[in-house]
């Protein structure tokens, strides 16, 4: 059996499907932020194999996924900040009720 | 001629009305009354000069070798070019109507101005508010009516047509806090306005076809050898006509481009000259200061329109369909209004329908007038009636606000019986009413028999129509005379002293136009006066009128004017049931007359029911809800949408990242499908 | 660029925001209004009488004074300025009105900022009737917009939030057909391959816009235009507007502001698209015919004499564009005229509302009578105001009529006849509710004794009452000198819409 | 041909990664999730070292696995209280989390399946040596990426000013 590019993509875009699910289901803002970081990570995992599979001798995918992994990392500690002072503020991360931020 | 006298003549009292108007406030109230009356003299003085010159001084510029008076244009100065050709100008034309005009312009102007010194104060000397106002409205007047008379274009006519119109606006509407003098004047100015309407759109097809706004290039042309002089000359008359028979769409809706011109020139006359159905305004500007009613409303302003239809009369006699209609419309008018006169009570709107009647009999003259018969005699005619009204109409106005300052009424059901106290007033009325009844040798007589014997010429329906109205002219008259002076005797008041005669600036004015009616029916207007400038007479001497007489016509309107002045005497002479009796007789047709056949209710109706009800109030609505509606309505469902897709911008970042997805996911969906 | 002496006319107004922002107290602010306007109002008849001078000298250009700058070299767009007869005539009218306006704002709330907005506003006036730039002219145009809407807003009573609203929705709904057009006309400004202008001489000389796009463009630029010139059916902001607006404001915008529709049409649609212009005037005659005998008819039964005069602006107003319409030289002068004589008696009407309104607090007509007794200078006012509007002889309103109505009838056909007549009538429904009002207001007993004790006029009204007067007058005296100033840009070889005819 | 081995090796990695990612949505203990997310990082990372890039695997590592999810952890910590779990999911929200997921799969899946038609064998290639990973991240020359290096430094910078600002206790 060869393992060809679609075996590598497969498993990455399960792992964004399940990001979306729960992206879209979980109440919890820290929730939230783990299936981002899911999300990135199947993003990240495409990148690689594209790279690999169809460039072999390059670098470009590798390096997005550096950028992406260094960019992830800030989003993350930018986006907890944001939640402890929310929670500072309603003792709760519960996304609906941070909707003030409309209109 | 130079052109100083003229200028002065129209800047005197221009400069008299900036100066009491700017400055009238400041002064007292005696200066501004002496300084008005010296103005208006000195401009009385300089237009007998000018018109003595003209008839007079048999310089070749007014006469030629022929003895043919020409028209002269002493100055004539751009005032505002539209095109080359068609250039409004300001000048001042001298002709036998226009000198005749400022005679009689200035002569009534001043004697009301004198006049007013004593009548726009009450008894006690107390000085009328707002005075100075009058004598600077006064000379406004004026200026725009010389302005008018002189004017050497017809748009330069109108411009000063729309002043005297604004001018006798303000004199109307003097008292302005009474609410019927101010619904007075502004009848007045709509009702002039509206036949103003008429009058411009008449100009502007005029002057479309001919390229031109000048009288001289109507009626005239210019004298060999001299510049600015013209003679009249039908030739001229028949250019215009033919000229616009040639041109692109000579004929509009039945009636050819020049009659229309002609007839719709007309209106403006009509409105001035308050002829049917435009004469509403007439009766209703008696509000004004009586004073104001002998110069504007009964001696200047509202012949107008005879002269406006004179000034054009060669253009006139190119069609004969506008004649005819100056005719009926003249004839029509002067029989309603002086059945009218027979009924009122007010003694100010008596004078104010016989005014009426009388223009009409100048309308009907001019209509009737034509060269073949006796050098157009109905023309000069019309002229001598203007001339000769003017005096004795504004002295029977004057001598009504004699009279009205006397009682404080204008009713004669308050006067009755003053002859022994105002003795002078008497008088003077008598001859005002000798003078309009016809008799001989009064002013009116001779001008009304020349009248009579134009139409007689033309047409004998319209002479046995005309001889009635005078007959009714005499017998209204003198129906107000006695009225007035006899009847029953003045019972005093208690109170009030009894009336008397009046302080000599009021009295001088009086006694002089009684004189001037008593002799102005021998000037030889045939002479002075006549649509072409050929004079009527070999030679003329005091008498020329005399002899010139149609006795054939002039002993059956002397008779008819005795008979009335008869059965006025024995109706209203003293107190008695025949006129009670005379009018339960004909109960229907007195109710008319005494209301005028309804036509203010009328124009009532047309104007509020009509033009403010089904007009003006729907369109403000439509305006409102429809149009404004249709604003506010987008505005609306752009607020109503907005509101409607708010409830998306939810807050909740899992249904934007659903929403987004789905999109991602559709667009990706369509991509995939389209794809293979 | 500061040797040209046009560019002054937006200078000035700037320095005197500059003014305005360290002025201390209100006596600082009227002196720097004072001082600007008088300059202005200088300026202006420098400018004419330069401008006579060239021409006296033989300089038969279409636009004298002319100076150019680039600041947006990719789309070639350039502050171009320049200016003819009309353009002239509308400085000095602008600046007349400015300078009354500040005397009749004299004891306005928060006067700093009121002049502040009130001089950015006349900057676009000023800058719009001397640009030749197409973009330029549509900025400045936009500058003298949007202050509107605060300075209603602000200052203005009853329900100004509305009002300014609406007024600034409608004007930038025309301003966004105006960007379309003008943008189209940028992009057919020159034949194939050459450099693209906005430079309206140039676009006029190159003549390269095609008869379909034309017919294109046409529409939306005069209807751009047109809303601002209150035409029938887009004159709705007007009474609205005009009946919240602070006294001054009225002014300049009855006085000015509509005139800029005016203009526009006349300088941008019909110049730069002859063709359409004349393919198409019969639509819009239509519905300025409309406009003249509608606004008539509604003015007759108004009670709130803002309402009547807003309403008789839209009636005055729709006769320019009628004018324009007409297409010929007379008829074309007469819409200039008619601009300058409703912008100053307009103004007039504003100022003496405004005035009178300030004393009795109401402008209901029916509330009101014989003020003439009390205030009789206002009262004198508001009559001479009144026989301006009705087209008295003397004052400007009946020579832009008359001028209007003798161009009109040029054309001989039906059509034509048929509206030039109907527009006529509206001197006679003019005559009717002016002296309704008139009768109504300031005839008769006094209605409302409180009003017995009000005191006439102040000095700054007066002199604000008086400068209009005399402008009125001036136009109504001497037309000759106005019209042939005007007359020159309407020759057919400048104006092909008239060669076109 | 691949080899058995490195089949096993696949298997393990894709179940680990598909089964942890799919627990770390779904479980009810936030930091479960957590921890399970963790998982999934390390799985991915060791996708990486399988297929040859054994630096991106350390860092993965060292930042994912290492930093964030310490992150998390931490701030699960600070923000929850003992014994709390996360509420019970109302089926709406699952029905909507579920069809959006399906939905992007199906159409995904669909396209990738339809359209991967270059089944080629994982070509053969080096692990890139870490003097050229140096090189290209330090160069400026075309294809170096010195620029977006510097880039990310200073947004880590913003990051860490951000952090700090928003996170700091008001003084009020």
């Amino acid at each position: 059996m060869e393992l060809t590019i679609l075996w590598y993509l497969i498993p990455s875009l399960l792992m964004f499907c399940c990001g979306v699910y729960g992206f879209i289901t979980r109440k919890n803002m820290i929730a939230m932020l783990i299936s981002l970081e899911l999300m990135l990570n199947a993003v990240d995992i495409n990148f690689v194999v594209f790279n690999r599979f169809l460039f072999p001798g390059e670098l470009e995918g590798m390096f997005f996924t550096l950028f992406a992994i260094a960019l992830a990392a800030a989003e993350t500690a930018l986006a907890i900040a944001i939640i402890i002072n929310v929670f500072r503020v309603s003792e709760k991360i519960d996304v609906d009720d941070v909707t003030k931020m409309k209109f | 001629m130079e052109p100083v006298i003229p200028i002065i003549i129209l800047a005197l009292p221009l400069a008299m009305f900036l100066v009491l108007g700017l400055f009238g406030h400041k002064m007292a109230h005696r200066t501004a009354g002496i300084l008005g009356t010296l103005g208006m003299g000195v401009t009385m003085v300089l237009a007998y000069i000018t018109a003595f010159t003209y008839f007079f001084s048999g310089s070749s510029e007014f006469i030629n070798e022929e003895g043919i008076r020409l028209q002269s244009v002493i100055f004539n100065w751009d005032w505002l070019a539209f095109t080359d050709s068609l250039v409004i100008r300001l000048g001042f034309l001298l002709d036998p109507i226009s000198a005749l005009l400022l005679v009689v312009i200035t002569t009534i102007s001043f004697m009301v101005h004198l006049y007013s010194n004593g009548y726009m104060r009450d008894h006690h000397g107390v000085w009328e508010t707002g005075f100075q106002r009058f004598y600077a409205f006064l000379s406004l007047f004026s200026f725009s009516m010389l302005g008018l008379v002189v004017a050497t274009n017809i748009f330069q006519m109108y411009i000063f047509w729309e002043l005297v119109g604004a001018s006798s606006y303000l004199l109307i509407g003097f008292y302005y806090t009474k609410p019927s003098a101010v619904s007075a004047s502004k009848k007045a100015f709509i009702v002039t306005r509206f036949a103003d309407l008429g009058f411009l759109i008449g100009i502007l097809i005029l002057s479309f076809y001919t390229g031109t706004f000048d009288f001289t290039n109507f009626t005239s042309v210019g004298v060999e050898g001299m510049t600015n002089v013209y003679q009249i000359d039908l030739t001229t008359s028949e250019g215009v006509r033919n000229w616009i028979a040639t041109s692109p769409a000579p004929v509009f809706m039945g009636g050819s481009v020049l009659t229309w011109a002609l007839v719709l020139i007309f209106m403006g006359g009509m409105g001035k000259s308050a002829m049917m159905p435009l004469h509403i305004w007439l009766p209703d500007a008696m509000e004004g200061p009586t004073p104001v009613s002998a110069l504007i409303h009964a001696a200047t302003m509202v012949v107008a329109g005879v002269f406006l239809v004179a000034r054009l009369f060669p253009l006139y006699l190119m069609e004969e369909v506008a004649l005819n209609i100056v005719t009926v419309v003249g004839a029509i008018t002067a029989f309603y209004a002086a059945m009218v006169a027979c009924t009122q009570v007010d003694i100010k709107r008596v004078l104010a329908f016989s005014t009426i009647s009388q223009i009409a009999f100048m309308m009907v003259s001019l209509g009737v007038a034509r060269p073949e018969f006796h050098h157009g005699l109905g023309y000069m005619a019309a002229m001598f009636h203007l001339f000769t009204h003017a005096m004795f109409k504004a002295l029977l106005f004057l001598c009504a606000g004699a009279l009205i300052h006397a009682i404080g009424s204008n009713d004669y059901t308050d006067m009755h019986g003053l002859r022994k106290y105002m003795p002078v007033t008497h008088i003077t009325f008598l001859v005002g009413c000798l003078a309009i009844a016809g008799i001989i040798p009064f002013a009116g007589f001779f001008s009304k028999d020349e009248i009579l014997t134009a139409v007689f010429g033309q047409s004998i329906f319209w002479y046995i129509w005309m001889s009635a109205v005078a007959g009714l002219t005499a017998f209204y008259m003198f129906r107000l005379y006695y009225l007035i002076f006899w009847w029953k005797e003045h019972k005093v008041h208690e109170g009030h002293h009894a009336p008397h005669d009046q302080p000599w600036t009021m009295t001088l004015p009086l006694v002089i136009l009684a004189l001037i009616s008593c002799v102005a029916g021998f000037v030889p207007m045939g002479n002075l006066v006549t649509w072409n400038g050929h004079p009527m007479f070999e030679s003329v001497n005091f008498f020329t009128n005399l002899g010139a007489l149609d006795w054939s016509v002039a002993s059956i309107s002397l008779a008819v004017a005795i008979i009335a002045i008869l059965i006025a005497t024995v109706m209203y002479k003293k107190e008695n049931p025949l006129p009670a009796k005379m009018k339960n007789a004909l109960p229907r047709l007195w109710d008319w007359c005494y209301h005028r056949f309804y036509w203010d209710e009328l124009y009532m109706f047309i104007t509020h029911k009509i033009i403010f009800g089904c007009i003006s109030k729907p369109i403000a609505w439509f305006d409102r809800h429809v149009i404004d509606g249709s604003m506010d309505g987008m505005a609306w469902v752009t607020q109503r949408i907005s509101y409607a897709i708010r409830g998306l911008q939810s807050g909740n970042i899992q249904l934007y990242v659903w929403i987004y997805l789905f999109g991602v996911v559709l667009l990706g969906a369509i991509t995939a499908i389209c794809l293979f | 660029m500061f040797s040209n002496l046009l560019i002054y006319f937006v200078v000035i107004p700037l320095l005197m925001l500059a003014g305005f922002a360290i002025c201390k107290n209100i006596r600082q602010v009227r002196a720097v209004a004072v001082a600007g306007s008088i300059l202005l109002m200088g300026l202006s008849v420098w400018v004419l009488c330069d401008y006579l001078a060239l021409r006296a000298a033989g300089n038969m250009e279409e636009m004298l004074l002319r100076g150019e700058w680039t600041w947006f070299e990719p789309l070639n767009i350039k502050l171009a300025v320049g200016v003819d007869g009309v353009s002239i005539a509308m400085l000095i009218l602008s600046s007349i009105i400015v300078f009354a306006g500040s005397f009749a704002s004299w004891k306005i709330d928060d006067a700093r900022h009121f002049f502040m907005w009130l001089i950015l506003l006349s900057t676009g006036v000023f800058g719009f009737f001397i640009s030749i730039d197409l973009f330029t002219m549509f900025m400045f145009y936009e500058v003298a917009l949007i202050p509107m809407y605060l300075l209603i807003g602000v200052w203005g009573t009853g329900r100004k939030e509305y009002s300014a609203m609406k007024l600034t929705l409608m004007l930038m709904g025309g301003s966004a057909f105006l960007m379309l057009s003008l943008i189209g006309i940028y992009f057919h400004s020159a034949p194939e391959g050459s450099q693209l202008t906005w430079n309206i001489l140039e676009i006029s000389q190159n003549a390269s816009i095609s008869t379909g796009w034309q017919y294109f463009l046409f529409p939306m630029c005069f209807v751009g235009f047109g809303v601002l010139g209150a035409m029938f059916p887009f004159h709705t902001w007007s009474p609205d507007g005009h009946a919240c607006a602070p006294t001054a404001v009225s002014m300049l915008h009855a006085g000015v502001l509509m005139k800029l529709g005016g203009y526009g049409c006349f300088r941008v649609a019909m110049y730069l698209m002859p063709q359409a212009a004349n393919d198409l005037a019969w639509i819009f005659l239509i519905l300025t015919g409309i406009s003249v005998v509608y606004g008539a008819f509604s003015a007759c039964v108004q009670t709130d004499l803002k309402y009547i005069n807003a309403y008789s602006s839209v009636s005055h107003c729709g006769m320019v564009l009628f004018a324009i319409l007409m297409i010929n030289t007379t008829a074309l002068t007469g819409a200039i005229m008619q601009m300058l004589s409703h912008g100053l008696m307009t103004a007039l009407f504003f100022a003496l509302i405004g005035m009178i309104y300030g004393r009795t607090h109401t402008r209901d007509i029916r509330l009101m009578g014989g003020l003439m007794k009390i205030i009789p200078f206002l009262g004198v006012g508001y009559v001479i105001a009144g026989m301006a509007s009705l087209g008295l002889p003397g004052l400007s309103g009946f020579v832009a009529e008359m001028t209007i109505f003798v161009g009109s009838f040029e054309h001989t056909d039906m059509f034509h006849r048929v509206f030039t007549i109907v527009a006529c009538c509206s001197i006679v429904i003019t005559a009717v509710y002016i002296l309704r009002v008139v009768g109504k207001l300031l005839f008769g007993p006094v209605q409302d004794p409180h009003h017995a004790e009000l005191t006439d006029a102040t000095w700054w009204e007066r002199l604000s009452v008086v400068t209009l007067i005399v402008s009125v007058a001036a136009i109504g005296c001497f037309p000759n000198f106005f019209e042939s100033l005007i007359r020159f840009t309407f020759s057919p070889e400048i104006f092909h819409a008239i060669g076109l005819n | 041909m691949e080899s058995v081995g490195s089949i096993i090796v696949y298997v393990v990695i894709a179940l680990t990664i598909v089964i942890c990612s799919v627990f770390a949505v779904t479980t009810r203990k936030i930091l479960r999730a957590a921890t399970y997310l963790l998982f999934t990082l390390f799985a991915t990372a060791a996708l990486y070292f399988k297929l040859d890039y054994e630096f991106l695997g350390a860092v993965q590592i060292a930042v994912y696995a290492g930093g964030i999810v310490v992150l998390f952890v931490f701030s699960i910590l600070l923000t929850s209280h003992p014994g709390d779990n996360s509420a019970k999911l109302a089926s709406r929200k699952r029905a909507l989390g579920l069809t959006g997921a399906l939905l992007l799969l199906i159409v995904a899946g669909y396209s990738l399946v339809s359209r991967c038609n270059f089944w080629s064998a994982l070509p053969q290639g080096e692990n890139p040596p870490m003097s050229e990973i140096g090189e290209t991240l330090m160069g400026t020359a075309h294809g170096q990426y010195l620029l977006p290096f510097e880039a990310v430094s200073v947004l880590l910078l913003a990051c860490i000013i951000g952090g700090v600002v928003v996170a700091r206790k008001n003084k009020n």
